[in-house]
C-alpha cells in the first residue's frame, strides 16, 4: 500500500512536470538553449542524467523489491535471516561499475571544459565588406556589475549600455567580466553558463547566439537588497540590425559624463540606458580604457565617496533596493 | 586491563610502573593522545593561514614589501630563542622523567625567558613596522603577516601562561602523575609552537628575503 | 526619551515592523513563561543540578537534541516565510532585507544550529553506550563543547530582535560582506556565533576521536566497532581536520570588518575569492561531517530491523575512509563559476564524481543487508526507506551531474542546486537523524513513542518534502536564481514556486505532527518498557532504558561484531571483567562549562558591537575559569558499590 | 585497552625506558637543528642560488628540523598505553596541510579564463 502510494506520489510529480513543460509553452532557457554554448553545456547535463537515471532505476527497483519480497509478514514469522558478511565477487561489481560511469562522464567532462575557453564556430560569416578587420568579427563586451545593476561596454564600437545588451547573430561574443563593488554571477541561461564577476578580476566567457530573438540575463550570485532586480534583456539580431542599433546609439544618445557614472556606480536599480562614448573626465583616469567605461576594464578605481555613500545606503532609513525598477 | 573498569578517572592504584608517568594512568594518557589530536587540527589551522600568507605575499598595494621590510637581524634572533626555548623545555621533560622536581622547574623557567625574549623581539619588530608605516591596514601582504606572525605570538604567549601555571603546580605538588602530564602536554604544545616558527621564519621571513 | 528612541531604533529595531514587534512581544512572553514555570515548580535548583552542571554524555546528547528540534523549529519558520514570499510573483509579503536575512538565518540555523547538534546529540548519547564506556574521554570538555554551541546558537537568535540579523547569505561570501557593503552588526553576529560553536565542536572531535580510540571495552577491536561508532571516528576525524579553516576564515573575516584590514577587501590588495577558497575549505567536508553519522544510523537501523549482519562490513569501513580522504579534494567544486582555469575545474570536477563510488558501494550493501532480511517496518526503518531514495537522487543522480564542471555553469546557484541539496541535507541527514532519534529514543528516555502518530508526521513530511523541492529543479533550469527574494510574472515560475510552497507547508504540518507525537507519547506512552525493544544487534540495548549513571555497572568483554545479538542467541557467552560489583569512578558535575559559555557569549555580544569592554571582560572571565580548572586535581568522585547495587537491583539486573 | 588482555600487558617498548642520565638525544636534536637554521639562513641570505633552487632547499631543510622537532623532542613515537595513534593523525593534518597550502595556491593564482 505504502509502496504504491510513492510511486503514485512520483508518478503524478513527474505528470505535472511533463504537462508543465510542453503544455502550456513555458521556457526552460537551460533546456533549450539558443546557442552552441549552450548546446555543448546541455549535452553535458543529458548525458550524465542518463547515465545516473539508470543506475537510479536499477537501484529503486531492487529497493522496491527487495521492501516488498522481504517485509516482516505474518506468514514469515519464524523465518531466520542468513547471516552473510559479504561477496567479494558482487562487492566488486558494484565498485567497477561506478567507476567505469564516472570514466565516462570524466571524459566529456574534461574536453568541454577546456573547449569552453575558446570562441565558438561562428555560424554567421562576418560580411566582409562592412568588416573587413577580422578581429570585428569577434563582439568583444566589458561586463561590470555595480550595486545592483549591470553596466555593458563595446569597446569596438564606443558605446555603452546599462541593463540591456544587443548582440548579433551567429557570431561569438567575448564578454569580459568584472565588478565594481561585491561580487555577481552573469547568467544568461538561454546561451549558455555562468561566470563569476569579481572586483580586480578580468574573467572571461564566451557566448553566441544562433537565432535571434530575446533572451533574459540575470545576476545568480547574491549581492545584496536590490540583487533580484539585477535582470537584462540580451537581444539577438542580425548583423546588420546590429549595425544599425549601434549607429542609433551613437546618434541619438548622450555622452556618459564622470557625475552620471558616479551616480550609476550608488547602490540603486534603475532601468535601461544607452550612452554614445564617454566624456573623460579630469577626475577620472582617462588612460585606463578608451573605448570602455574607466573603471569596468579595470574593475579597481571606486571613488572615495562610493564608500561613504555605500555604507549610509545600507542603513535603516534607505531602501532603494526595495522600491525597484 | 585495570585501566578498563576505572576508564577516564584516574586512581594512584592503576598506574603502570615500566611506563613514564604522564602516560601511566589512563587518564593522562587520554588527555596525551587528545593533545596530540589537538595539535593535528592546530597544523590544519596554520596551514590555512599560511596559504593565505603565500597568495597575498605580492599584494602590497604600492606599500612596503618583505624586502623591505622584514630585518634579518631581529628574525634570527627570534628563530635562535625559540629554538633555544624548545630545547630547554626538552630538557625539563628529560628532568621530569628522571623525578627531578628542581631541575624541571629550573629548566622550565629558563624555557619561559627564552620564550619572553622571543616575545620582546617580536613586539619590538611589530613596533618598528607600526612606525615606518607598515601597518595592517597598508596593504593585503600587511595583513596577511601579522595575522599569521601574530596568531603564532598570542600561541606563544599562551604557551607562557600555561608554563608558569604549570610551574607553579609541581612547585605546590611535586611531579606525581597529573603534574607530570600536564608538564608533558604543555612542553609538546610548545615544541609544535617551535615547529610553526621554523615555517615562519622559512616560508615568511627568507623566502620574503628571496622574492 | 530620545536617547532611548534612538536606542530603540538602532539596537531594537523598532522601526522594522511587525515582524519585530512579533518576535520581541513572543520572546518576552517565552522568557517570562520558562521563568514562571521553573518558579512555579521550584525547579531552579533541578534545572542547575541535574542539566546545567551536568557532564553526563547522555543528558548532554540530550539537551543537543532539544535545542536541535527547537532550531529546526526557528529555520523551518524561516523557511515557510519564505515560501509564503515565493508563493506567488511580485509579492510584497517581506521586504528584501527581511527576506535577506531569512534566508541567511535558515541556512546558518539549519546547518550550524540544527544538523550539528542533532548529530552531535545522537552521538553523545550512543557512542559511549555501543563501545562499553562509562563517559566520553572528556566530559567536562563535553559539557563546554554543548554551552559554547548552545550560546553560540542564541548569539545567533539575538540578532533578530537586537541590532538586526546578518544579511549575507549562510556562505557569508566578501566582498558583500565586508563592512563598506554591509555595515550593519548582522554580520558580526554571523562570525562571532560561527566562531564560538566552531570552537565548541572542534572539541568535541577530539573527545569522541579520544574515546572511540581508547575507551572500548576489552575486546572491541577497531574492525568490531558498530558501524555508527565507525562514522562518528571519520566524522570526528574530519570535525578535527576542517573546522580550524572555519575557525580561520571568519577571524580573517572578523580582522577585516573591526579592524579595517585588507583580507576580502575589494581595495588595498584584498582576495575576496580567498574567502570563497577556505571556506569551502571547511564547507565541503562539513557537507561529510553531517551525512556520515546519518550513513552510520541507516546501517545499524537496516541491520536491525532486517534481523540481519550489516553486509560488506570491510567495504563499508573501507568507503567511508576514502570519503575522509576525498572530501578534502573537492572544495573547488562550489565555485566552479570563480575560473580558477580548465585545469583546475577537470581535477576537482573528477575528483568530486569519484565521491559517487564509495557512496554507491554503501547504497548497495545496504540493499544486499536488507536482501533475505525481515524487514520491521518501524518508524527508523521507514525513516531510512525514505532516505535511500531522496539520496540517490539528490547525492547521486543529481550530485554527479553538478560536478560535471561545464553542466555546472549552467546548474550553479540555481534552484536546481537549492533542490540538490535539499535532497542530501534533509533526504541525508535530517531524515537520517530522525531515524536514529526514534531508534535511541527508548534508551534515552525509557518509553516509546507512538507509531501510528509517527506514522502521520512521517507520511507528511516526506511527501511534502518531494512536493517542495521536486519544483525547484525545475526552476533551476528555467533560470530561477537562488536568493531571489521575489519574481516576476510571466516566466512560467509561478506554478512550480506555489506547489514547492504547499510542499514546505506539508513538512511544517509533519513537524507539528512529530512534536504532537513526542508530546502524546510523553503522557500516554507506558514507562518501563523492554530494554531491548527493538531485538536489536549493539551493546547499548543490553543496558537498562535509560542506562544509569554509570552506564555499565560491570564492564563487558566482547566476542565479535554484533555482541549483543549473539548473547542473545547463545552463541556468545556475556562476560565481564569484574567478577562483582566495583566502587566507579565518575566526573563531577561542574558549573563551570556553563559559565565558560555565558562569558563567551558575552565576548561574543562585545565583537558584534564592537563594545571592548565587554569583549575583555568575557574573555578575562573564560580565562580565569579556564585557569580555576587547571588548579582542579579533584575532580572525580567514587559511587560506592552499595549505591551501584541498589540501583542495579531498582533494574532489576541483580 | 581495546587490545586483547594479551597485549594490554605487553611490555612497553624499549624507547619507553628513560632511565639515561644525560640528555644527548635532545642535545644531537639541538644541534642538528641549528646547523639546519643555518644553513637555510646561508641559502637563502648569502647564496644567491635561483629562487625556485633556494625555496627547494630551505622548505626542504625546513622539513628536516620539523622531524627533528617530531621525533626527538616531542616523543611522537611512543605507546600511550599499547598504542600509537598520535602519528596517524599528526600524519593526516600534515597530509591535509600540505593539501590546504598547495590547493589554495593552485586555486588562488588563477588567470583570465579567456585570454
Amino acid at each position: 500500500m505504502r509502496r504504491t502510494r510513492r510511486w503514485l506520489k512520483t508518478g503524478i510529480t513527474s505528470a505535472i512536470l511533463v504537462v508543465l513543460l510542453t503544455g502550456c509553452g513555458v521556457q526552460v532557457p537551460v533546456l533549450q538553449p539558443k546557442g552552441p554554448v549552450g548546446q555543448e553545456e546541455l549535452k553535458l547535463i543529458v548525458f550524465p542524467f542518463i547515465l545516473m537515471a539508470i543506475v537510479a532505476f536499477i537501484v529503486f527497483a531492487l529497493f522496491a523489491w527487495i521492501m516488498v519480497k522481504y517485509r516482516a509478514k505474518p506468514e514469515n514469522e519464524g523465518y531466520v535471516p542468513p547471516e552473510t558478511d559479504g561477496n567479494t565477487l558482487l562487492e566488486t561489481i558494484w565498485t567497477v561499475i561506478p567507476i567505469i560511469i564516472v570514466v565516462a562522464i570524466a571524459i566529456p567532462t574534461v574536453i568541454v571544459t577546456f573547449k569552453l575557453l575558446k570562441p565558438p564556430t561562428p555560424t554567421v560569416a562576418a560580411k566582409s565588406n562592412t568588416n573587413p578587420n577580422p578581429s570585428k568579427q569577434t563582439v568583444v563586451i566589458y561586463v561590470a556589475s555595480s550595486e545592483w545593476k549591470w553596466l555593458f561596454a563595446y569597446p569596438q564600437y564606443g558605446i555603452e549600455t546599462v541593463n540591456h545588451l544587443e548582440i548579433p547573430v551567429g557570431q561569438p561574443v567575448d564578454f569580459q567580466l568584472t565588478a565594481i563593488g561585491p561580487m555577481n554571477s552573469f547568467w544568461i541561461p538561454a546561451l549558455g553558463g555562468m561566470e563569476m564577476d569579481m572586483p580586480g578580476k578580468d574573467l572571461g566567457l564566451w557566448l553566441q547566439a544562433d537565432s535571434p530573438g530575446t533572451y533574459l540575463g540575470r545576476s545568480a550570485q547574491y549581492s545584496g537588497k536590490g540583487f533580484a532586480h539585477m535582470t537584462f534583456n540580451v537581444t539577438a539580431q542580425s548583423q546588420t540590425d546590429f549595425e544599425q542599433w549601434v549607429k542609433q546609439v551613437k546618434a541619438n544618445s548622450p555622452k556618459l559624463t564622470a557625475t552620471e557614472y558616479k551616480k550609476l556606480l550608488q547602490p540603486s536599480t534603475v532601468g535601461t540606458m544607452d550612452f554614445a562614448g564617454f566624456v573623460n573626465p579630469n577626475g577620472y583616469n582617462g588612460s585606463m580604457s578608451k573605448t570602455g567605461m574607466p573603471g569596468v576594464r579595470a574593475g579597481m578605481p571606486i571613488p572615495s565617496d562610493i564608500k561613504s555613500t555605500g555604507d549610509s545606503s545600507t542603513g535603516s532609513g534607505s531602501s532603494s533596493g526595495k522600491s525597484g525598477s | 586491563m585495570e585501566s578498563a573498569v576505572n576508564h577516564a578517572m584516574i586512581a594512584e592504584h592503576e598506574l603502570q610502573h615500566d611506563v613514564p608517568l604522564e602516560f601511566a594512568t589512563e587518564d593522562g594518557s587520554l588527555r596525551v593522545l587528545g593533545f596530540w589530536v589537538f595539535l593535528a587540527a592546530e597544523v590544519v589551522l596554520f596551514s590555512c593561514l599560511f596559504a593565505t600568507y603565500i597568495i597575498m605575499h605580492g599584494m602590497t598595494a604600492g606599500g612596503p614589501t618583505s624586502k623591505q621590510l622584514y630585518d634579518v637581524k631581529g628574525f634570527a634572533w627570534e628563530t635562535f630563542f625559540l629554538l633555544t626555548s624548545s630545547f630547554t623545555c626538552g630538557i625539563a621533560t628529560f628532568e621530569m622523567r628522571r623525578g627531578n622536581k628542581k631541575g624541571v622547574i629550573a629548566w622550565l623557567l629558563v624555557t619561559i625567558a627564552f620564550g619572553l625574549g622571543f616575545l620582546g623581539f617580536e613586539i619590538q619588530e611589530f613596533v618598528a613596522d607600526v612606525h615606518a608605516g607598515a601597518t595592517m591596514q597598508r596593504s593585503g601582504f600587511l595583513t596577511a603577516f601579522f595575522t599569521l606572525v601574530g596568531t603564532h605570538g598570542a600561541h606563544v604567549s599562551m604557551g607562557i601562561l600555561w608554563m608558569t601555571s604549570v610551574v607553579i603546580q609541581i612547585a605546590r605538588r611535586g611531579i606525581d602523575s597529573m603534574t607530570s602530564r600536564k608538564m608533558f602536554i604543555v612542553s609538546l604544545y610548545w615544541h609544535f609552537l617551535d615547529v610553526v616558527w621554523i615555517f615562519i621564519f622559512t616560508a615568511v621571513y627568507l623566502t620574503g628575503k628571496v622574492i | 526619551m530620545s536617547q532611548f528612541m534612538n536606542f530603540a531604533n538602532t539596537f531594537l529595531m523598532w522601526k522594522e515592523g511587525p515582524l519585530i514587534w512579533i518576535s520581541d512581544v513572543l520572546i518576552g512572553l517565552t522568557s517570562i513563561g520558562i521563568i514562571a514555570v521553573l518558579v512555579y515548580f521550584k525547579a531552579f535548583k533541578w534545572l542547575w543540578k541535574e542539566w546545567l552542571t551536568t557532564v553526563d554524555h547522555k543528558k548532554i546528547g540530550i539537551m543537543y537534541i532539544i535545542a536541535a528540534l527547537l532550531m529546526l523549529f526557528r529555520g523551518g519558520v524561516d523557511a515557510l516565510l519564505m515560501r509564503t514570499q515565493l508563493a506567488f510573483p511580485n509579492e510584497h509579503f517581506l521586504t528584501a532585507q527581511h527576506y535577506d536575512e531569512i534566508f541567511t538565518t535558515h541556512g546558518t540555523i539549519m546547518i550550524l544550529f540544527m544538523a550539528m547538534p542533532l548529530v552531535i546529540g545522537l552521538m553523545n548519547v550512543a557512542v559511549p553506550l555501543m563501545i562499553g564506556a562509562r563517559d566520553v574521554a572528556f566530559p567536562y570538555l563535553n559539557a563546554i563543547s554543548f554551552w559554547m554551541f548552545f550560546f553560540g546558537a542564541m548569539l545567533l537568535n539575538v540578532s533578530f530582535v537586537f541590532g538586526g540579523s546578518p544579511d549575507g547569505g549562510w556562505t557569508s561570501y566578501p566582498p558583500y560582506v565586508e563592512k563598506m557593503f554591509d555595515p550593519g552588526p548582522g554580520e558580526n553576529y554571523y562570525i562571532m556565533a560561527l566562531q564560538i560553536a566552531g570552537i565548541g565542536t572542534i572539541a568535541t572531535g577530539v573527545n569522541f576521536i579520544v574515546t572511540i580510540l581508547k575507551m572500548r571495552a576489552p575486546g572491541m577491536t577497531l574492525m568490531k566497532m558498530p558501524m555508527f561508532v565507525w562514522s562518528i571516528l571519520i566524522t570526528s576525524a574530519l570535525i578535527v581536520f576542517a573546522f580550524p579553516a572555519l575557525t580561520v576564515v571568519l577571524a580573517q573575516l572578523l580582522i577585516d570588518r573591526i579592524a579595517g584590514a585588507h583580507f576580502f577587501s575589494t581595495t588595498a590588495g584584498g582576495m575576496p575569492m580567498n574567502f570563497i577558497n577556505e571556506f569551502w575549505i571547511w564547507g565541503h567536508p562539513e557537507v561529510y561531517i553531517v551525512i556520515l553519522p546519518a550513513f552510520g544510523v541507516f546501517s545499524e537501523v537496516v541491520s536491525t530491523f532486517s534481523s540481519k549482519r550489516l553486509f560488506g562490513y570491510s567495504a563499508m569501513v573501507g568507503s567511508m575512509v576514502a570519503i575522509t580522504f576525498l572530501s578534502f579534494g573537492v572544495w573547488v567544486h562550489h565555485f566552479f563559476t570563480m575560473g580558477a582555469g580548465a585545469a583546475v575545474n577537470s581535477f576537482f570536477g573528477i575528483s568530486t564524481m569519484a565521491i559517487a563510488i564509495p557512496t554507491g558501494v554503501k547504497i548497495f550493501n545496504w540493499l544486499s543487508t536488507m536482501y533475505k532480511g525481515r524487514i520491521r517496518f518501524t518508524l527508523p526503518m521507514m525513516w531510512t526507506s525514505a532516505f535511500i531514495p531522496s539520496f540517490v537522487l539528490g547525492g547521486g543522480v543529481t550530485g554527479v551531474m553538478l560536478a560535471v564542471a561545464p553542466a555546472d555553469y549552467q546548474f550553479h546557484n540555481s534552484y536546481f542546486l537549492v533542490a540538490h541539496f535539499h535532497y542530501t541535507l534533509v533526504g541525508g541527514t535530517v531524515f537520517g537523524m530522525l531515524a536514529g532519534l526514534y531508534y535511541w529514543w527508548p534508551k534515552m528516555f525509557g518509553f516509546q513513542l507512538d507509531e501510528r502518530r509517527g506514522r502521520h508526521a512521517f507520511w507528511w513530511f516526506v511527501i511534502g518534502f518531494n512536493v517542495c523541492f521536486l519544483p525547484q529543479f525545475l526552476l533551476g533550469l528555467m533560470g530561477m536564481t537562488r536568493r531571489m527574494y521575489t519574481y516576476p510574472s510571466g516566466l512560467g515560475w509561478w506554478i512550480p514556486n506555489f506547489i514547492s510552497t504547499i510542499g514546505g507547508f506539508m513538512m511544517g504540518v509533519g513537524f507539528l505532527l512529530l512534536v504532537y507525537q513526542i508530546v502524546w507519547s510523553v503522557r500516554h506512552m507506558p514507562r518501563g518498557v523492554a530494554d531491548d525493544p527493538w531485538d536489536a544487534r549493539t551493546l547499548e540495548w543490553s543496558l537498562p532504558s535509560p542506562a544509569p549513571e554509570y552506564n555499565f555497572a560491570r564492564t563487558p568483554i566482547i566476542h565479535g561484531r554484533d555482541e549483543w545479538w549473539y548473547i542473545k542467541r547463545g552463541k556468545f557467552e556475556q562476560e565481564f571483567v569484574e567478577p562483582t560489583i566495583q566502587p566507579i569512578h565518575m566526573p563531577k558535575s561542574s558549573g563551570r562549562p556553563f559559565l565558560i559559555g555565558l562569558f563567551m557569549f558575552v565576548a561574543g555580544f562585545g565583537f558584534v558591537f564592537e563594545w571592548y569592554v565587554l569583549v575583555v571582560l568575557g574573555l578575562l572571565a573564560v580565562l580565569v575559569l579556564m585557569a580555576w580548572r587547571s588548579f582542579e586535581f579533584d575532580y572525580y568522585h567514587h559511587i560506592p558499590v552499595s549505591v551501584v547495587e541498589k540501583t542495579e537491583k531498582a533494574l532489576g539486573r541483580l | 585497552m581495546a587490545q586483547s588482555s594479551a597485549e594490554l600487558h605487553k611490555k612497553p617498548s624499549p624507547q619507553n625506558h628513560h632511565h639515561e642520565t644525560f640528555p644527548w638525544k635532545h642535545i644531537v636534536g639541538y644541534i642538528i637543528s641549528l646547523v639546519l637554521t643555518a644553513l637555510a639562513f646561508g641559502t637563502a641570505l648569502r647564496l644567491h642560488l635561483s629562487t625556485t633552487m633556494t625555496l627547494t632547499i630551505i622548505v626542504f631543510l625546513a622539513v628536516l628540523q620539523m622531524l627533528v622537532q617530531l621525533f626527538m623532542f616531542m616523543h611522537l613515537t611512543e605507546r600511550i598505553h599499547g598504542d600509537t595513534f598520535q602519528k596517524i593523525f599528526i600524519y593526516t593534518g600534515v597530509f591535509f596541510a600540505a593539501v590546504v597550502v598547495v590547493g589554495t595556491i593552485w586555486v588562488m593564482t588563477f588567470k583570465s579564463a579567456v585570454s
